[in-house]
This record gives structure tokens, sequence and C-alpha cells, in this order.
């Protein structure tokens, strides 16, 4: 996966969860749940739609690096 | 006054003879029920009226074919006297299809509208209220039927009997009521159930004219019923007979008769109405000892051929549990 | 216009979910309606077709308004749907409301065992074969589990096990005791295939009625409908099309955001001042170590896949409805100057809505769920509230709230309380702080757990056990 | 045969009689008609009167006194004292007359005073009226109508306030009639009196004076069938007789909170007419039962194990039912009110049912 491509997976699955945001706007280096207001649930629900479109496991320990966007990219676009 | 039928009895001695062959009929069709119910094949209650014979008989003399008949669950004597097919009555024993009354009824409940014999009715005293009904709708219609009403005289103590005394009085009804008074109801006997034994005293208290008949002697009865019934459908008025018989036997088959003193029962059989009246004829010369012999077997086989055809004769189906509850839909 | 909560004056029609000419049973789901609170479904009556759609989308009318007219099948005339709910809560005087209200909130005895789904002479049968009659789905009128159920499944274990015949047992230790259902509710249920066991009742005595059912039928159709329409959204982009925006899960249509906003934390502001007004309220609080539910929790999502995962407040809400289970007397209503325990306990979890506001939707009989059935409801629960598609029992069947800030941040929570509730637990975030176990000091994940409670209804004695209670069922998370 | 002969006349007239039935129906006047319920009995009977001689009326003070409802007045004067009889106080003896005469080829219709007296004559309505057809194998029908004055609510005591049609009701061989309105107080005598067998009417006490309006042409009626009185949706009210007004007055208290019941008349108690009742049920979901009788073995027991036998997979509540209370109907105005079934009783059964 390009980065690119993760940055649109994660891009997309941000606004199912939070539509009424622009995460293309967001730094890249912004804590996601702070400023998108994601609860656990929410965030949970990312993940899970992350993993269904990425076709990737992603587990409890990675979800430190699905912190800001940077790092998810990153943490994406390496697997 | 029309008086339809019965206006020229047969002569004495073949009309004594008829009456004999009647009781013997009812005698020997009973005594043929023991056996069966004994063996198992006819079952419910049984109730004998053997030694009561001349009163059925007697009293049938008096009716014509268009009179009706109300009786009691001790009633074979007056069904079969009353021309009901002996092979219906006992396929009605059998509980068969054949039966008088198709099976529902068995021993207590005979019944032949067509006869106009409308059944036994096994509620003592029950009977009564049907038969003043019966007469009721007569005298509404204008007829001229008489309407005879079996009971027995544990009938007596019970409220439908002076409710029914009083309303037939008072409403002229033509109802010959004959109370056929064998001195037990059940097991109690007359002295112990009734402050005033004497039944017909009773009735006549109602204002109808009553009186008490030797029940043992046929002539006497069918002289006593002639008169009476002359007198109802004459009068419109009803008339009561107190029929002093006994039975022989216990009052069901299920009775083992403890509450009547032997001697008693022997000395009621000493005036047995079959014996009386045979005995009284072979004196006379009317009747051969051949005579009643050959009664007796012709007696036996259609028996025997009654038994045959009950038993062979078809059951109610299953499937028909529900008729005769209400009538059909008309179609 | 139906009453759709208790304070509710007016509604505002948001979506119709039929046209005229639908058919709609009893029970369907058949228009949106704005409340000041949420959006909620508005159900269908009567049986019928749908005759005219009287009220406009968008249009604010009074409670007991005729929103559509529905023409009985076989029947002459239309009739008003939704009627029969219009203006109950103020025609009727009010003692005679509460006398209902308690009715229907009796509690069943405890350990009363309720009569199975298969006739005395199966249960003789499956105690024979020992057969748990509980596993069995049943294949008779209604779903009952019949001879021939028994029979299969004792044919089907028989190379493992002989058939045991066991003494016979008190019912109560076979049957395990369960929800009444009504026979329509069953049937329909079998014809639908909805397990009733699952499901909420709003009968007397929690029964389970036809509505129930139905109105699980379409949260369950929702929910798989949805799926799909992501799914669809998605597919061209992961196939290298154009991005498609997955279409928003509100309504097209709704009030202002900021007239929503508005409305809402009105609604909200005379509710709390008038919990604050009347009720005196009481707090405590408690540290709770979460070592061993994290440890658990940790364990087992890592052998789960991503959507079986349980997230922390899954196991703090069950521990909260088990502790309310064990002190009822901060479970139910305090209503006419005394007390009403609840049923069953209805967890009422208080959820932010995005763009402001709050709602605190019902988890239904939280106690009996187990952790993962309480995650796919909380999960269900957080989507339809903020979809605004949420079903009016669950807005007004809440025994006991609690309410979660952690995410947010928050150590301590001193919440108020929902009246006529008696009490709310707040939950804070979890973190790490030095604690002191067996003589050492290491660092481990606590929680701060707080009781705000009804000061006529309990006493903080009771409240304490509370609190105890819930420290405790966390150090068992295996249990919960 | 001069017998045969007056019996062929009578044949004869009877014919005509009966052949021309809507002649001896009301006035000629267009427009509905003011009657009470008395009234509308009366009307039928001197219809049946008029339309067959076989039809004679027998019963205690029916004659000269008017009827104790007064629903007899001034028969004894138009049909004379054959065909208006009085009788003794003798319920055995007139009602098993009655079945008698029935055999006997009458059209008997026997008014017991009221239900209590009735009991004096069971034997009669049990033992005889409705097993001769089934123990004569078909050959005794009995075309007897008994009418009585059944209910409560009028203070008269415990003696004379029973409801007792669901015992009447357990008799296979007999048929019950419960009028409770206008147009069955006026219809369903005929309709009993073509019955080839015996036909119970039970007439609840309270209903005598109740007036209203019947069409001109009102005649006999169907006794086969129950009657919606009242459509509605949301549940069932099943009830006959006296309390059809209780159970009317309850569905409007309901229809005020927007609960749509149903009210269904039984009209005809035994057999009961299981088709409509269970058709409402399964549409509506929900029964509640409203019988004057007492609950414990009672003819609401009956319907509601028949609604449990035959409509269980379409029941969404428990089926209710509003009795009277379990005691001696008592005298005191306050305390007979409390022991009956009333309207804000069977409403909150509904509620409850409805939930």
């Amino acid at each position: 996966m390009t980065p690119e491509q993760a940055r649109r997976a994660i891009t997309e699955a941000l606004s199912q969860i939070a539509p009424e945001t622009d995460p293309g706007s967001l730094a890249p280096d912004a804590d996601l749940r702070d400023a998108l207001e994601l609860d656990s649930l929410d965030f949970l629900r990312v993940v899970e739609t992350l993993s269904e479109r990425t076709g990737q496991r992603i587990d409890e320990d990675d979800y430190p690096q699905l912190a800001t966007m940077a790092s998810a990219v990153k943490f994406l676009a390496a697997r | 006054m029309t008086r339809p039928e019965r206006q020229d009895p047969l002569p004495a001695a073949a009309h004594r003879h008829e009456l004999l062959r009647q009781m013997l009929l009812i005698r020997r069709f009973e005594e043929k029920c023991v056996e069966l119910y004994s063996a198992g094949e006819i079952r419910g209650f049984v109730h004998l009226y053997i030694g009561e014979e001349a009163v059925a008989v007697g009293v049938n003399q008096a009716l014509t074919a268009d009179d009706n008949i109300v009786s009691t669950y001790r009633e074979h004597g007056h069904a079969l006297v009353r021309g009901i097919p002996m092979e219906a009555v006992m396929a009605e024993m059998y509980g068969k299809a054949s039966g008088c009354s198709r099976g529902r009824g068995g021993s207590m409940h005979l019944f032949d509208t067509g006869r106009r014999f409308y059944g036994g009715n096994a509620i003592v005293g029950g009977g009564l209220p049907l038969a003043t009904g019966l007469a009721l709708a007569d005298k509404m219609r204008g007829g001229q039927r008489v309407t005879a009403c079996f009971f027995g005289d544990g009938a007596v103590a019970e409220g439908e009997f002076h409710e029914c005394m009083n309303l037939a009085a008072l409403w002229d009804l033509p109802v010959l009521f004959c109370c056929e008074n064998n001195r037990y109801a059940m097991g109690t006997a007359l002295e112990r159930e009734h402050a005033q034994a004497d039944l017909a005293l009773r009735a006549e208290s109602y204002g109808m004219t009553a009186w008490p008949v030797d029940g043992m002697d046929v002539l006497a009865v069918e002289q006593a019923a002639r008169r009476a019934a002359e007198a109802v459908r004459a009068g419109g008025r009803p008339h009561f007979l107190e029929l002093r018989t006994y039975r022989f036997r216990a009052h069901s088959m299920y009775d083992p008769d403890r509450y009547r003193d032997k001697a008693e029962v022997e000395a009621w059989r000493g005036r047995d109405p079959l014996d009386s009246l045979a005995r009284r004829m072979r004196e006379a010369g009317e009747l051969s000892d051949d005579e009643l012999a050959s009664d007796g077997e012709k007696l036996a086989a259609q028996i025997e051929e009654s038994i045959a055809a009950a038993r062979a004769a078809p059951e109610e189906p299953v499937e028909d549990l529900t008729k005769f509850v209400y009538s059909p839909e008309p179609s | 216009m139906p009453v759709l909560g208790a304070d509710m004056d007016e509604g505002t029609l948001l979506e119709w979910l039929v046209k005229p000419g639908d058919q709609v049973r009893r029970g369907d789901a058949i228009a949106v309606v704005d409340t000041a609170k949420s959006a909620i479904e508005v159900e269908s009556f009567h049986t019928g077709t749908i005759d005219r759609l009287v009220v406009g989308i968008g249009e604010t009318v009074p409670v007991g308004t005729v929103l559509a007219t529905i023409a009985e099948p076989g029947g002459e005339g239309a009739r008003a749907a939704a009627q029969p709910e219009a203006q109950p809560a103020r025609k009727r005087p009010p003692r005679k409301s509460a006398a209902r209200t308690r009715q229907r909130r009796q509690p069943v005895a405890a350990g009363e065992a309720l009569p199975g789904t298969a006739s005395p002479p199966v249960r003789h049968l499956a105690r024979q074969l020992g057969v748990d009659l509980a596993a069995l789905t049943g294949t008779g009128p209604g779903g009952a589990v019949t001879r021939a159920d028994v029979q299969r499944e004792a044919a089907a274990r028989a190379p493992a096990t002989k058939p045991v015949i066991r003494p016979p047992q008190p019912a109560a230790g076979t049957v395990a005791a369960r929800q009444p259902v009504t026979p329509l509710a069953r049937r329909v249920a079998a014809e639908l295939s909805i397990d009733v066991a699952a499901l909420t009742g709003s009968g007397p005595d929690g029964a389970v009625r036809e509505a129930d059912v139905r109105r699980a039928l379409s949260a369950a159709r929702q929910l798989p409908q949805q799926a799909v329409a992501e799914e669809a959204a998605v597919t061209p982009a992961a196939a290298g099309g154009p991005p498609t925006r997955p279409a928003a899960p509100q309504p097209a249509t709704r009030a202002p955001a900021g007239e929503r906003v508005q409305a809402m934390r009105q609604a909200i502001g005379r509710l709390m001042a008038r919990s604050k007004r009347e009720v005196p309220h009481y707090y405590l609080s408690n540290t709770v170590d979460m070592a061993s539910a994290m440890d658990w929790l940790h364990q087992r999502n890592r052998e789960l896949e991503v959507t079986e995962r349980l997230v922390p407040a899954a196991l703090l809400l069950k521990a909260a409805a088990l502790a309310a289970r064990q002190i009822p007397q901060l479970n139910g209503y305090w209503e006419d100057d005394h007390f009403t325990p609840g049923a069953a306990v209805h967890l009422g979890v208080a959820i932010s809505l995005r763009g402001g506001g709050l709602v605190t939707p019902a988890i239904h009989a939280a106690a009996d769920l187990r952790p993962a059935e309480l995650m796919t409801q909380l999960r269900d629960l957080v989507t339809r509230a903020r979809g605004g598609r949420l079903r009016r029992a669950e807005l007004t069947d809440a025994t006991i709230t609690v309410t979660n800030l952690g995410d947010q941040g928050v150590e301590t929570v001193f919440g108020v309380i929902y009246p006529p509730q008696v009490a709310l637990v707040g939950i804070g975030k979890i973190i790490e702080r030095p604690v002191a176990v067996g003589g050492l000091i290491g660092a481990r994940p606590v929680v701060v757990t707080t009781l705000s409670a009804d000061h006529r209804a309990s006493d903080g004695y009771t409240g304490a056990r509370y609190l105890a209670a819930l420290s405790e069922l966390l150090q068992r998370p295996e249990e919960l | 045969m001069s017998t045969q002969a007056a019996q062929n006349g009578r044949e004869a007239r009877r014919a005509r009689t009966t052949g021309s039935a809507s002649s001896a129906g009301q006035a000629s006047q267009a427009g509905p008609v003011k009657i009470s319920y008395r009234e509308a009995m009366r009307a039928a009977i001197r219809e049946a009167l008029q339309r067959d001689d076989r039809v004679f009326l027998m019963g205690e003070d029916v004659g000269r006194y008017g009827g104790c409802f007064a629903v007899s007045l001034g028969l004894l004067e138009e049909f004379g004292p054959e065909r208006i009889r009085d009788t003794p106080l003798s319920e055995s003896a007139f009602v098993g007359a009655g079945i008698g005469a029935a055999m006997g080829g009458m059209r008997p219709i026997v008014e017991i005073m009221t239900v209590n007296f009735s009991l004096l004559a069971l034997d009669q309505i049990m033992n005889n009226a409705a097993t001769l057809l089934h123990m004569s194998g078909g050959q005794c029908s009995v075309p007897l109508v008994i009418r009585m004055a059944t209910g409560a609510g009028r203070q008269v005591a415990a003696q004379h306030s029973h409801s007792l049609e669901g015992w009447y009701t357990h008799i296979p061989g007999i048929k019950v009639l419960a009028p409770a309105t206008l147009e069955d107080a006026r219809g369903m005598l005929w309709t009993a009196l073509q019955d080839p067998d015996p036909v119970l009417i039970f007439e609840h006490g309270s209903l005598y004076n109740m007036q209203g309006t019947l069409a001109p042409d009102a005649g006999a009626v169907d006794i086969s069938a129950a009657a919606i009185r009242r459509p509605g949706g949301d549940l069932t009210l099943l009830t006959y007789g006296g309390t059809l007004g209780k159970a009317l007055a309850a569905a409007g208290e309901l229809a005020a909170d927007g609960i749509d019941a149903e009210v269904i008349d039984l009209r005809t108690l035994r057999p009961l007419d299981d088709a409509t009742i269970m058709a409402s049920v399964r549409r509506t979901h929900r029964a509640v039962i409203v019988d004057e009788g007492w609950r414990s073995g009672s003819l609401s027991a009956e319907v509601s194990a028949r609604i449990t036998e035959q409509a269980f997979y379409d029941l969404d509540a428990p089926v209710e039912r509003v009795c009277s209370a379990e005691v001696p109907v008592p005298y005191a105005r306050h305390l007979e009110e409390a022991a009956l079934p009333q309207a804000g009783g069977i409403a909150a059964a509904a509620r409850r049912a409805v939930g």
C-alpha cells in the first residue's frame, strides 16, 4: 500500500465515523482522537474500517501507532 | 262420543290366554336378561319387572294405539306389551344400532314415539310432568287421547308428583296416573317412607278419582284400567290407580336385597300373577299343559332369535357419537 | 404525533419511511420524528394501507396531531395512524398513570421459574436423556421444543455420551428462568427468525410482545442495510475508481443544527434543573484497580478480530449493571414519594452527540448480557443515537444511568441524576497510578468510579456498598 | 273419525297462519318505532301467538297479573286463558309440562319468573329437555322455548340476582340465548320457536326499561352468530346480555385514551360462535371477557379457554376477565355495584391487556 492509498483509506474511514469533520485538513501530527473527538467506540470503528479496507489485521498493541495521521499512514504503508 | 278400538274385547277365554301370553312374554324376556346380564352381554342398570307383569298387561288393555304412555326405568314390560318388537328391545339392551333407541338409551330408556311410547324415564317422578304436558297438548289440540303415566310408590314422595297431581286436576288434563306400588322405593319400605301409606288417598286429596287395585290380578287390573280410562276419555279429568304389586327380584342387578324378609318375598310369590291366571284357566278348562308348554317354547324361540339378531346387529358408528344432541339442520 | 417523552409537547416530522399505498403492519416504523431530545421512529398502531400523509417533512405539530391516515384492510375508512398514543400523558389523572407505571415495572419474584417452551412430557424426556432444553431450537408451534427435537439432540450426542437417566431435579435447576414472551410474539419471532431470548419486553412483567419483535426486526434490518450501503460506496474507491463519499448516516432533512442543539439544551436544562431542584444528591467516590480487568481485556482482544474486540467501557458498564442488580435500592424510580425497584437493570448510557447535546438511551436488561453482547448493543446504540434513530423504549426505560467521560480525559465525574431514576454512576479515565500491592509500589491502571444518588431513596451506606460491589466485580473480569 | 278430522282442520289452519309471516308484524306506519325492551319482547310473543296456533305462553302470573315484569301485559285479554296460561308455583311441573306439550306437538313458551326459580325446574331442563332427543335415538324432539329474567343490578339481593347462564351453557342438548338489544328482544323468540330443540332465553332484568327505536318491520333475527356491536382494532371486549351496555361504555372511555376496543355481543351462548370470537381476537390479539356470572367455572372461563385453544399463537397479552365478585349479591346499592362488573373495571382490564 502506498502512503497515498493509506492516507486516502484513513481519511475516508474518519469521514465515515465523524462525517461533520474534514480529516483532510488536519495537521499530520495532530492527535486524531482529540481533534475529531473520537471516543473509544468511534476509534474502534475506525480501526475496524481500516482493517476491512486494507485487509490488514490491526492488533490492540498497534493502536498507539494510529494516534496521528502521520503515524497511521506510516504504519499502514509499511505493511 | 267416538270410542276408537277395544270396544269388543276378545272372547273371554281367548282374551285371558292372550293376557297370560303377554305376561309370559315379559317374564321369559326378563329371565333371559338376567342370564345375559350375568354373562356380561348386556350391561348398565337393569331393573326387572318380574312379579309386576299383571300391571303392564292389564293397563295396556285399556289403551288404544293412539294413547300415550310415559314410563319409568322399570319399563321392559310396558314396552313389550305396547308392541315394540322384541328384537328392537333386545337390540337396545345390547346397545346396537337396531335398538329402539339406537343404542343411546339402554334398558332404562326404551322409546318408540311411533307407538306413542315416550320412554323409560330414570328420574323418579321425572315422567309425571311430561305426561302432564302431553295431556295438555292433547287437550289444547282437541284430541281424545289418554296419557297413561306409570310411576312407583317412591315417586309419590317427590315434589313433582304433587305438583303434577295438582296441575293435572287444576287444568282437567286427560292423564291416567298408574302408580305401581311395589312397596319399596329401592330399599325403603312404603311404611318407612310415607306418613300416609294409602297412596290413593293422597291422590284423592287433589280432587281426582283414585282407588287401589290388586296389581297381582291381571283381570282386576284390566277392569280397573278400563273403567278409569273410559272416565278420563269421557270427562277429560285425570284419574289415579294405585296398583298394589310386588317385585320378586331385587331392585336392580346390583341389589343384594337385604332389606326384605325372605318369607315376605315367598308369600308374595305365592300370588304370582302368571301362576294365578294359569291355574284359574286350567281349572276352568281353558288351558292345557300342552298349550302352556307350547307357548313357552314359542317364546323361547322368539327370544333366542332376538338375541341372535341383536348379537349380529351393527353398532352405531362412533362418528355418529354426537348425533341426536340437536336435531339435524333442516335441509 | 405520539408522545415520546415525559416533557414532550410537540415534535417535528423529519422523514417519512412510508408513502401512500404502502402496506404497514402494526409495529412497523412509519416516520422519524424530531423531539427536543432525539430523532425517534414512530411506529404504526394499526395494520393497513397508508392512505394519506397529513404532516409534511419539517412541520412541527403538537402531540396528538394526526400524522397520517391508514386504511384498514377490508375497512371502509381510513383512520389516524399513531393516534392511540396521542395525549395519554396529560389526559389521564397523574395517579392512574403512576399506577400503570408501577404495574409495568413489577419485579419478577427472585428464583421464580418461568415455564419453558417445552411441554411437560418433553421436559421430562429431556431430563431423562440429559438434554439441556435451553440449548435447543424448537421446531414446534411458536418455536416450542418438541419430542423430536430432544431426541435429535440426544442422538447427535449419542457417540460421546450414553443417555443417562438422571434423577428428577427441581424445574428451576434444569429450566433456566426466562423472560415471558406472548404467544403471538413467539410465533411472529419464529416466522421472522428472531431470537426472542435476546429481546427486551415492553409488556407487563417485561413480557415480550409482538411490537417488541417487530422493533427488533427493524433494528436488525437497519444494520445490514447500512453495512451494504457503506460497502457499495467504498468498493469503487478500493478498486481504484474515483473516491466516493459514503452517504451520511443522518436523515437528509433535519432541523438546522443550531436550532436543534438549542432545543436539546433547553430540554436537558429543564430536566437537570428539576433534578437539582428536587433531588437531594449525595456523592461518593472510589478508585478501582483495573489491572486484572485490563489484562484480561488485552488477552482477549489479542485473539479476536477487530469486530469482536471489547472496549474497557463494555466491561465497566457490565460491572455497573451487575452491581445495580446486587444493590436494587439504586435501580428504579422515585415517584409519588416512594421508591419502586426496576424489574430489570435497564442501563442508561450517556452518549454525547457530535455537534453537541446528550442522550441517555438504555441498554435493556444489561445485567443479563454477556460483555460481548453488551458491546454489540453499545455500538448499535451509539451508532443509532448519532444517526438519530433511537427507539422510544430506549429513551424512556432506563432504571439507572452511567456517564463515562474517560475518553474525554476526565478523571472523576460528579454527575446529576436523571429523574425519576435515583442514581447516576460516573466513570473516569483509566490511568496508570502508583499503587501499593503486597507492600510493593507499582504502576497499575486505575479508574475513579463515582456515585451520585438520591438521598430520598437510599443512604450513603447503600451507595458505598454499590461502589464496593462495582470494584469487586471488576477484579474478576472473566466472570462478568 | 271425528278426532282425526278435527285435527286435520287444525293442521290446515296452522298452515294458513304460519304462511302469513309478514302480515303479523307491527303496524304499517313507516319510520322507526319507539319501543322498550319489554314492549319488544311482548311484540315478539304476540306475533308468535298470531302466527302459529301451536304457540302458547305459560308461567307464573303471566295472565291476570300481566307478567312479573309486565312483559305479557294485555295478552290474556287478547288471546284468552287457554293460550296465556297462569300456572301454580310448580316450576318443575309446568316446565316439564312444557316439555311434554312440545313432544305432543305444541310450541310452548314457558316463562320462569326469574333465573333463581329455574333451579326448581333444573331436573326437567337437564334430565328431560336436554336429553330426550338423544336417549330416544333421535325420536323425541322438544321444540320448547323457556324464557326467564336474569341478572343483578336492581338491589333485589342474593336470591334474585343470579347470572346462571353459564350453568345452562354447560348442557348439551339445549341452546342458550341472551338478547341484549331491542332487535334481539324483538327477533330472537320467533327464531327460537322454529328450532326443533329446547331454547332458553335469558332476559336481563335491567334491560326491560331500555328504550330505543326499532324498524317498523323488525322481526325474526338469526341466532347462530355473535354480533360485533362496535368494531375496533386494539382489543376485543367479549360480553353478552346485561353487561353489553357497560362494555360499550368502557369502549367509549377507552376511545378517549386512544384505545380502540371492539365489542362483541355473544348473543347465543350455546352453541358459542367460535368463528366470530376467534376472527376478532386474531385481529386484535387481546381479549377481555365481561361476564356478570361468578368467575369460577363461568362462561367467561369457557370463552377464555376456547381462545387459548384456538387463538393461542395470536395472543399478545393474557386474556383478561371481568366478572362478578364471588359473593352472594348483596342488597346495599354500593355493595352491589362493587360486586358487579362496571365500565371502569372493564376499561382498567382493557388497559392492562393493551399494556
